[in-house]
């Protein structure tokens, strides 16, 4: 079992967990966590499918799009968390009243 | 041999999102994601992505690091007390709706199980092989740039880089949205305490040099515009909670050049390359090495301007604010 | 591919927005509002002025920064593209202008929303932006641009509800795009290339292409709220400010759909399946029939709106299985294509325009009644004549009566579905308008009903009324160059000679 | 020598491990925070570790941009929470 | 062979502090002095790793590099147990206030 492949298969765990922690989780944090968790087992198989050819550098192109790629996980999630405290600042709300 | 360190950390990192999702308590999860962070900061060393290593540590743990604990202090229930009744009242609630809930959680669960094997199948089956590295290799020379993470961040895919620059103030745009655009006015107090001050005046200067070094380091090696970005930004969350808020320091004009210096001088040198008959973002190719170091240059000023100032934004999002509408913009 | 003409348009279109966007940051209140009206103006015209460049030279494209793919970043213009395009800035163009009246008309009410137009120039760089994309990773990036430009202008309102609704909004947004991410990376890991043209050249099929294109349809489908995932529009719609509740659900929601049919038609060709085209057929029609249901059920106005986006989002689904025949069954390719899509591309425009119609008349009437109840509408003829006609005529094109553009796309999308062979989906369609002639007879019955007290009516200014009117009038209006639409859609590559690759590969799996 | 640097990183690793039991028991959230420190520390000796390893220098900036954080997220502890106590005063 | 022995040794001596530190975080009964022994305990295990590295790299710049990255953990954890400890202390007095 080479390197990468441990690392691909659990960005797919890392997905699984976070997307399901999406829409389980009942609190506005952690729904925003999940995401995030989700975010890092995309970028986690996007790195590790990089480190697979034995040449002289792992290819760029994926670490690039994987800096791009939380860059922008950061600015939505921060968004995100400003929401959710908006909404517990204004109705002390935690989560969705009704499920999902 | 090498591969217990891998399988340890994979597992390391499997355990750590599911715990931070499944902690009976918010700070608990907030603390596991932390590690969680920077246990996949490792992971990244390990398959040799050094930049990405760097900015997740900095920006995925540290920056939304800070913004979680920031966050903690809004949720976390004022005393023990009332914690108790909230915890009994969920217990409570949770008793009577598990029976109602089983049969849909259970689904969900087994489904999501299903997904992650068909997932698992998918990646197991990918090539081993293929990937952009030799035709980044063999244009790397006339990219201006020794580094390959960096060329095609600020060269070949120079477009992208640009528009996510554009998201991050859009982020803080959407933070201001949501605040009804305070930018706080009130003055902070100055930290009282003489170690903190002086630790946060130390740490000023290092994580300037740090962040210029990575910035100018972003040629040759890891590095680059979004690292000293975050370590930029921290120097401004830092003089926040040391009570010098820098966006009340200086004047107005000045706080939004400093935000969308970074996005407008890429663009409008963008612009002017369309107007004198080549590509957007086409460096000519005698000047790229300088052009994209000032690119970089003003791209990570901005960013570090937008992190603090969203960290500003949410730490002075205050309840008794809330039902006041402030309409100077 | 890059010996397509280049043109500089592609990259002014993503570019001047955003500059001027960045460049109502300087100013105050009055000065930020004019600074996004001009915006919004330069960029209508310069997406006309492209319009017709793409109808004189054909497809035209951008290499940016000089790398041709697969490393750099190709923008292409083709005329799916500048349809897409045109449409998003006539449209955008007289929600701009009913934005400049409404929202210091609202003032006094609601208090200032100062940000509203640089998130609208930055919503309309990321559509463009996704129009024009050839990328995709770059999707992924303009779809982020979108999806939170788009959440912020939902809860620029600042009350609890839009939060809420914006919360839920937000976190399908990221669900849905990291999703489609991770799609993205398996298919860059067994191809190495990102860029749709060579990708519908290298890919071959098998689990991992198969796998990617359900995680990716599954996050378009969050996007763009297909029936299991369409919890989050009609509280996020409903509860926006008119213009942005307008700007929603007629430009929005369509970013994911022109991807997916982008993916479906140009390049997972190899692995579409019958069974899967059948699924999202499915889903396409339960989204019909529960989205009108519910609509009928309302009775507040913008929700009623709102709900019928589902059921109008869910006719855009249904086109899908139609573009992949049964097995064994054969049919005359141009015959039975040409329709379906046709079909697919007028629904696009008469949503566009009647939904925003739609919305920009129920703000109206909020700003006249101060809130949105239906059984207040009673004698709405009697006090605002052209809120009613645009209502009236908004309503016909969404219930598909001739010659409305929604009648020319259900009347398609019946000769598609009998061409095809799949009749089963002909009675979803039917029902679904007779549903929708449910909600918007009660609606008028209302409107004409003379009212039992002295009404409420405030005065409203009467220029947003007459924008509503001319976008109501913009669903009828597009049927009269649909022939000369189709002519032009069939010269891009996309439905010309694409169409007998998708055959192939449906019906054998692999070629 | 590569044995024990992967001998010395496996065993660090076990020894964050261990320190999550802290993050479960707590209780407080200073608490809490100690184990972020602690993670932070060993993170670092395991990146030192990975320098000589890997013979890739780079990685010291990782260990830096770690140690950064570290004070970052405790300054922003300290602080932050002492505001809230600050307000409800 | 000296070097790698040298290295080996730190290394294995560094191990052992932070074994020490861990246990101490777990076992010891109150905050303060769970404090005192992650902040002592690791912080010299880090040093000893570092100068493991530094012996094992032999290349006078990174030592120097290595040294300052030692340097600075220390004024970081220092720093940061005293404001843990001292925001520990005025969370309590202010618990006990009220009681």
């Amino acid at each position: 079992m080479e390197t990468y492949q441990i690392y691909s298969l659990t960005s797919a765990v890392l997905f699984v967990i976070g997307i399901g922690g999406v829409f389980i989780s009942r609190h506005f944090i952690k729904k925003i966590i999940a995401t995030i968790i989700m975010g890092g087992g995309v970028f986690l198989s996007f790195v590790s499918f990089a480190d697979r050819d034995a040449l002289a550098f792992a290819d760029p192109v994926p670490h690039a799009l994987v800096i791009t790629g939380i860059v922008v996980a950061v600015a939505s999630a921060a968004f995100a968390l400003a929401l959710a405290r908006r909404i517990y600042q204004l109705t002390e709300e935690e989560s969705f009243t009704n499920d999902k | 041999m090498s591969v217990l360190i891998d399988i340890l950390l994979a597992i390391l990192v499997i355990y750590l999102a599911l715990q931070s999702l499944l902690a009976p308590r918010l700070s608990q999860s907030v603390f596991l994601f932390f590690a969680f962070g920077l246990a996949l900061a490792l992971a990244w060393v390990r398959l040799g992505a050094v930049d990405v290593a760097i900015t997740e540590a900095a920006i995925a743990s540290g920056f939304l690091g800070v913004l979680f604990l920031d966050a903690l202090r809004d949720f976390s229930p004022r005393s023990s007390e009332e914690q108790k009744n909230i915890s009994t009242v969920q217990n409570s609630r949770s008793r009577n709706s598990v029976k109602s809930l089983l049969l849909p959680r259970l689904s969900l669960v087994l489904g999501l199980g299903l997904f992650l094997l068909i997932a698992l199948e998918a990646v197991w089956n990918i090539p081993d092989g293929g990937g952009l590295a030799a035709d980044a290799e063999k244009l790397l020379p006339q990219s201006g740039v020794e580094h390959p993470v960096t060329a095609v961040l600020i060269n070949f895919r120079a477009y992208d880089t640009w528009l996510e620059i554009g998201v991050i103030l859009l982020g803080l745009l959407a933070v201001f949205a949501v605040g009804k655009i305070q930018i706080y006015r009130k003055p902070i107090p100055v930290v009282d305490d003489i170690l903190l001050r002086q630790v946060i005046l130390f740490f000023t200067p290092v994580l300037f040099l740090f962040g210029a070094f990575l910035l100018y380091f972003g040629k040759t090696g890891p590095g680059g515009a979004f690292q000293a970005a975050v370590l930029w930004g921290a120097i401004g969350i830092l003089l926040h909670l040391g009570g010098r808020p820098i966006f009340l320091l200086i004047p107005r004009w000045l706080g939004q050049l400093l935000l969308t210096l970074g996005l407008l001088f890429f663009l409008i040198l963008g612009f002017l390359f369309i107007a004198g008959g080549a590509t957007l973002f086409e460096y000519p190719p005698a000047y790229a090495g300088v052009l994209i170091l000032i690119v970089e240059t003003l791209a990570a000023i901005s960013i570090a301007a937008a992190l603090t100032a969203m960290f500003a934004n949410l730490n002075q999002m205050k309840k008794e604010e809330s039902n006041k509408i402030d309409s100077t913009n | 591919m890059t010996d397509l003409p280049i043109s500089p348009y592609p990259a002014l279109l993503v570019g001047l927005p955003i500059l001027m966007a960045t460049l109502s940051l300087f100013f105050r209140t009055r000065g930020e509002a004019i600074v996004g009206i001009i915006g919004s103006l330069l960029t209508a015209g310069l997406a006309l002025i492209a319009f017709v460049e793409v109808t004189k030279m054909g497809t035209v494209i951008h290499i940016l920064g000089g790398w041709e793919p697969p490393l750099g970043i190709l923008l292409r213009m083709d005329p799916l593209a500048s349809v897409f395009i045109g449409m998003t800035a006539v449209v955008g163009v007289f929600i701009s202008l009913y934005a400049w009246r409404y929202f210091p008309a609202q003032e006094a009410t609601n208090g200032r929303l100062p940000l509203f137009w640089p998130l609208w120039l930055f919503l309309w760089a990321g559509l463009n932006g996704l129009f024009l994309s050839n990328d995709l990773f770059n999707l992924f990036v303009t779809l982020e641009v979108i999806g939170i430009s788009a959440v912020a202008l939902a809860v620029l309102s600042g009350k609890s509800p839009a939060l809420s609704a914006g919360l839920r909004y937000l976190l399908a947004a990221i669900t849905g795009s990291m999703a489609y991410l991770f799609g993205v990376a398996l298919i860059y890991g067994s191809t190495g290339t990102l860029d749709l043209k060579l990708l519908s050249q290298v890919l071959e099929p098998g689990t991992t292409t198969s796998f990617a294109l359900l995680v990716i349809t599954l996050g378009l489908m969050i996007k763009m709220a297909g029936f299991p995932f369409h919890f989050w529009l009609p509280p996020a719609h409903s509860s926006a400010p008119a213009p942005v509740s307008a700007l929603l659900s007629a430009l929005v929601v369509k970013g994911a759909f022109y991807i997916l049919l982008r993916l479906w038609m140009e390049v997972f060709g190899v692995s579409l399946t019958y069974a899967a085209g059948q699924l999202i057929g499915l889903a396409g029609a339960i989204a019909v029939i529960w989205g009108s249901w519910q609509a009928f059920m309302q009775t507040r106005l913008k929700l009623i709106v709102a709900h019928s986006s589902v059921a109008q989002l869910g006719y855009l689904l249904m086109i899908f299985p139609l573009i992949i025949l049964a097995p064994g069954v054969t049919a005359d390719s141009a015959d039975w294509l040409s329709p379906v899509w046709t079909a697919g591309i007028y629904q696009v425009l008469a949503h566009a325009f009647a939904k925003a119609s739609f919305f920009l008349s129920a703000g109206i009437i909020i700003m006249a009644l101060g809130h949105d109840r239906i059984e207040s509408l009673r004698d709405l003829v009697g006090h605002m004549r052209i809120t009613a006609l645009a209502i009236g005529l908004a309503g016909v094109s969404l219930i598909g009566l001739p010659p409305s553009g929604g009648f020319m796309a259900k009347w398609m999308l019946l000769k598609g579905i009998f061409l095809s062979g799949q009749w089963w989906w002909a009675p979803v369609v039917l029902t679904g308008s007779l549903l929708s002639a449910g909600y918007i007879f009660m609606l008028l019955r209302l409107a004409f009903a003379p009212s039992r007290e002295k009404a409420p009516f405030r005065p409203v200014p009467k220029k947003l009324e007459v924008y509503a009117l001319l976008l109501a009038l913009g669903s009828f209006l597009i049927v009269l160059p649909a022939d000369s639409l189709v002519q032009f859609l069939e010269s891009s590559e996309i439905f010309g000679s694409g169409i007998e690759t998708i055959l192939e590969g449906g019906i054998n799996g692999n070629d | 020598m590569d044995i024990i640097f992967i001998i010395v990183s496996v065993f660090l690793l076990l020894n964050i491990a261990l320190g999550l039991i802290r993050v479960w028991r707590g209780p407080t959230i200073a608490d809490r925070l100690l184990t972020t420190q602690l993670f932070g520390t060993t993170g670092m000796a395991i990146l030192l570790v990975l320098t000589g390893y890997l013979e890739q220098l780079t990685l010291l900036n990782v260990a830096i941009t770690f140690n950064v954080l570290a004070i970052l997220l405790v300054i922003g502890l300290v602080q932050v929470w002492k505001k809230k106590k600050g307000e409800s005063s | 062979m000296i070097k790698e022995v040298i290295t080996v040794i730190l290394l294995v001596v560094g191990c052992f502090f932070f074994l020490a530190g861990t246990l101490g975080l777990l076992r010891f009964p109150d905050l303060f002095s769970r404090l005192h022994a992650l902040t002592k305990a690791d912080n010299l295990g880090l040093g000893f790793i570092a100068a493991g590295m530094a012996v094992y790299i032999a290349s006078p710049w990174v030592a120097v590099k290595i040294f300052f990255i030692w340097l600075f953990t220390l004024l970081a954890s220092s720093t940061s147990s005293y404001l843990i400890a001292r925001f520990q202390k005025e969370q309590e007095q202010t618990k006990n206030r009220k009681e």
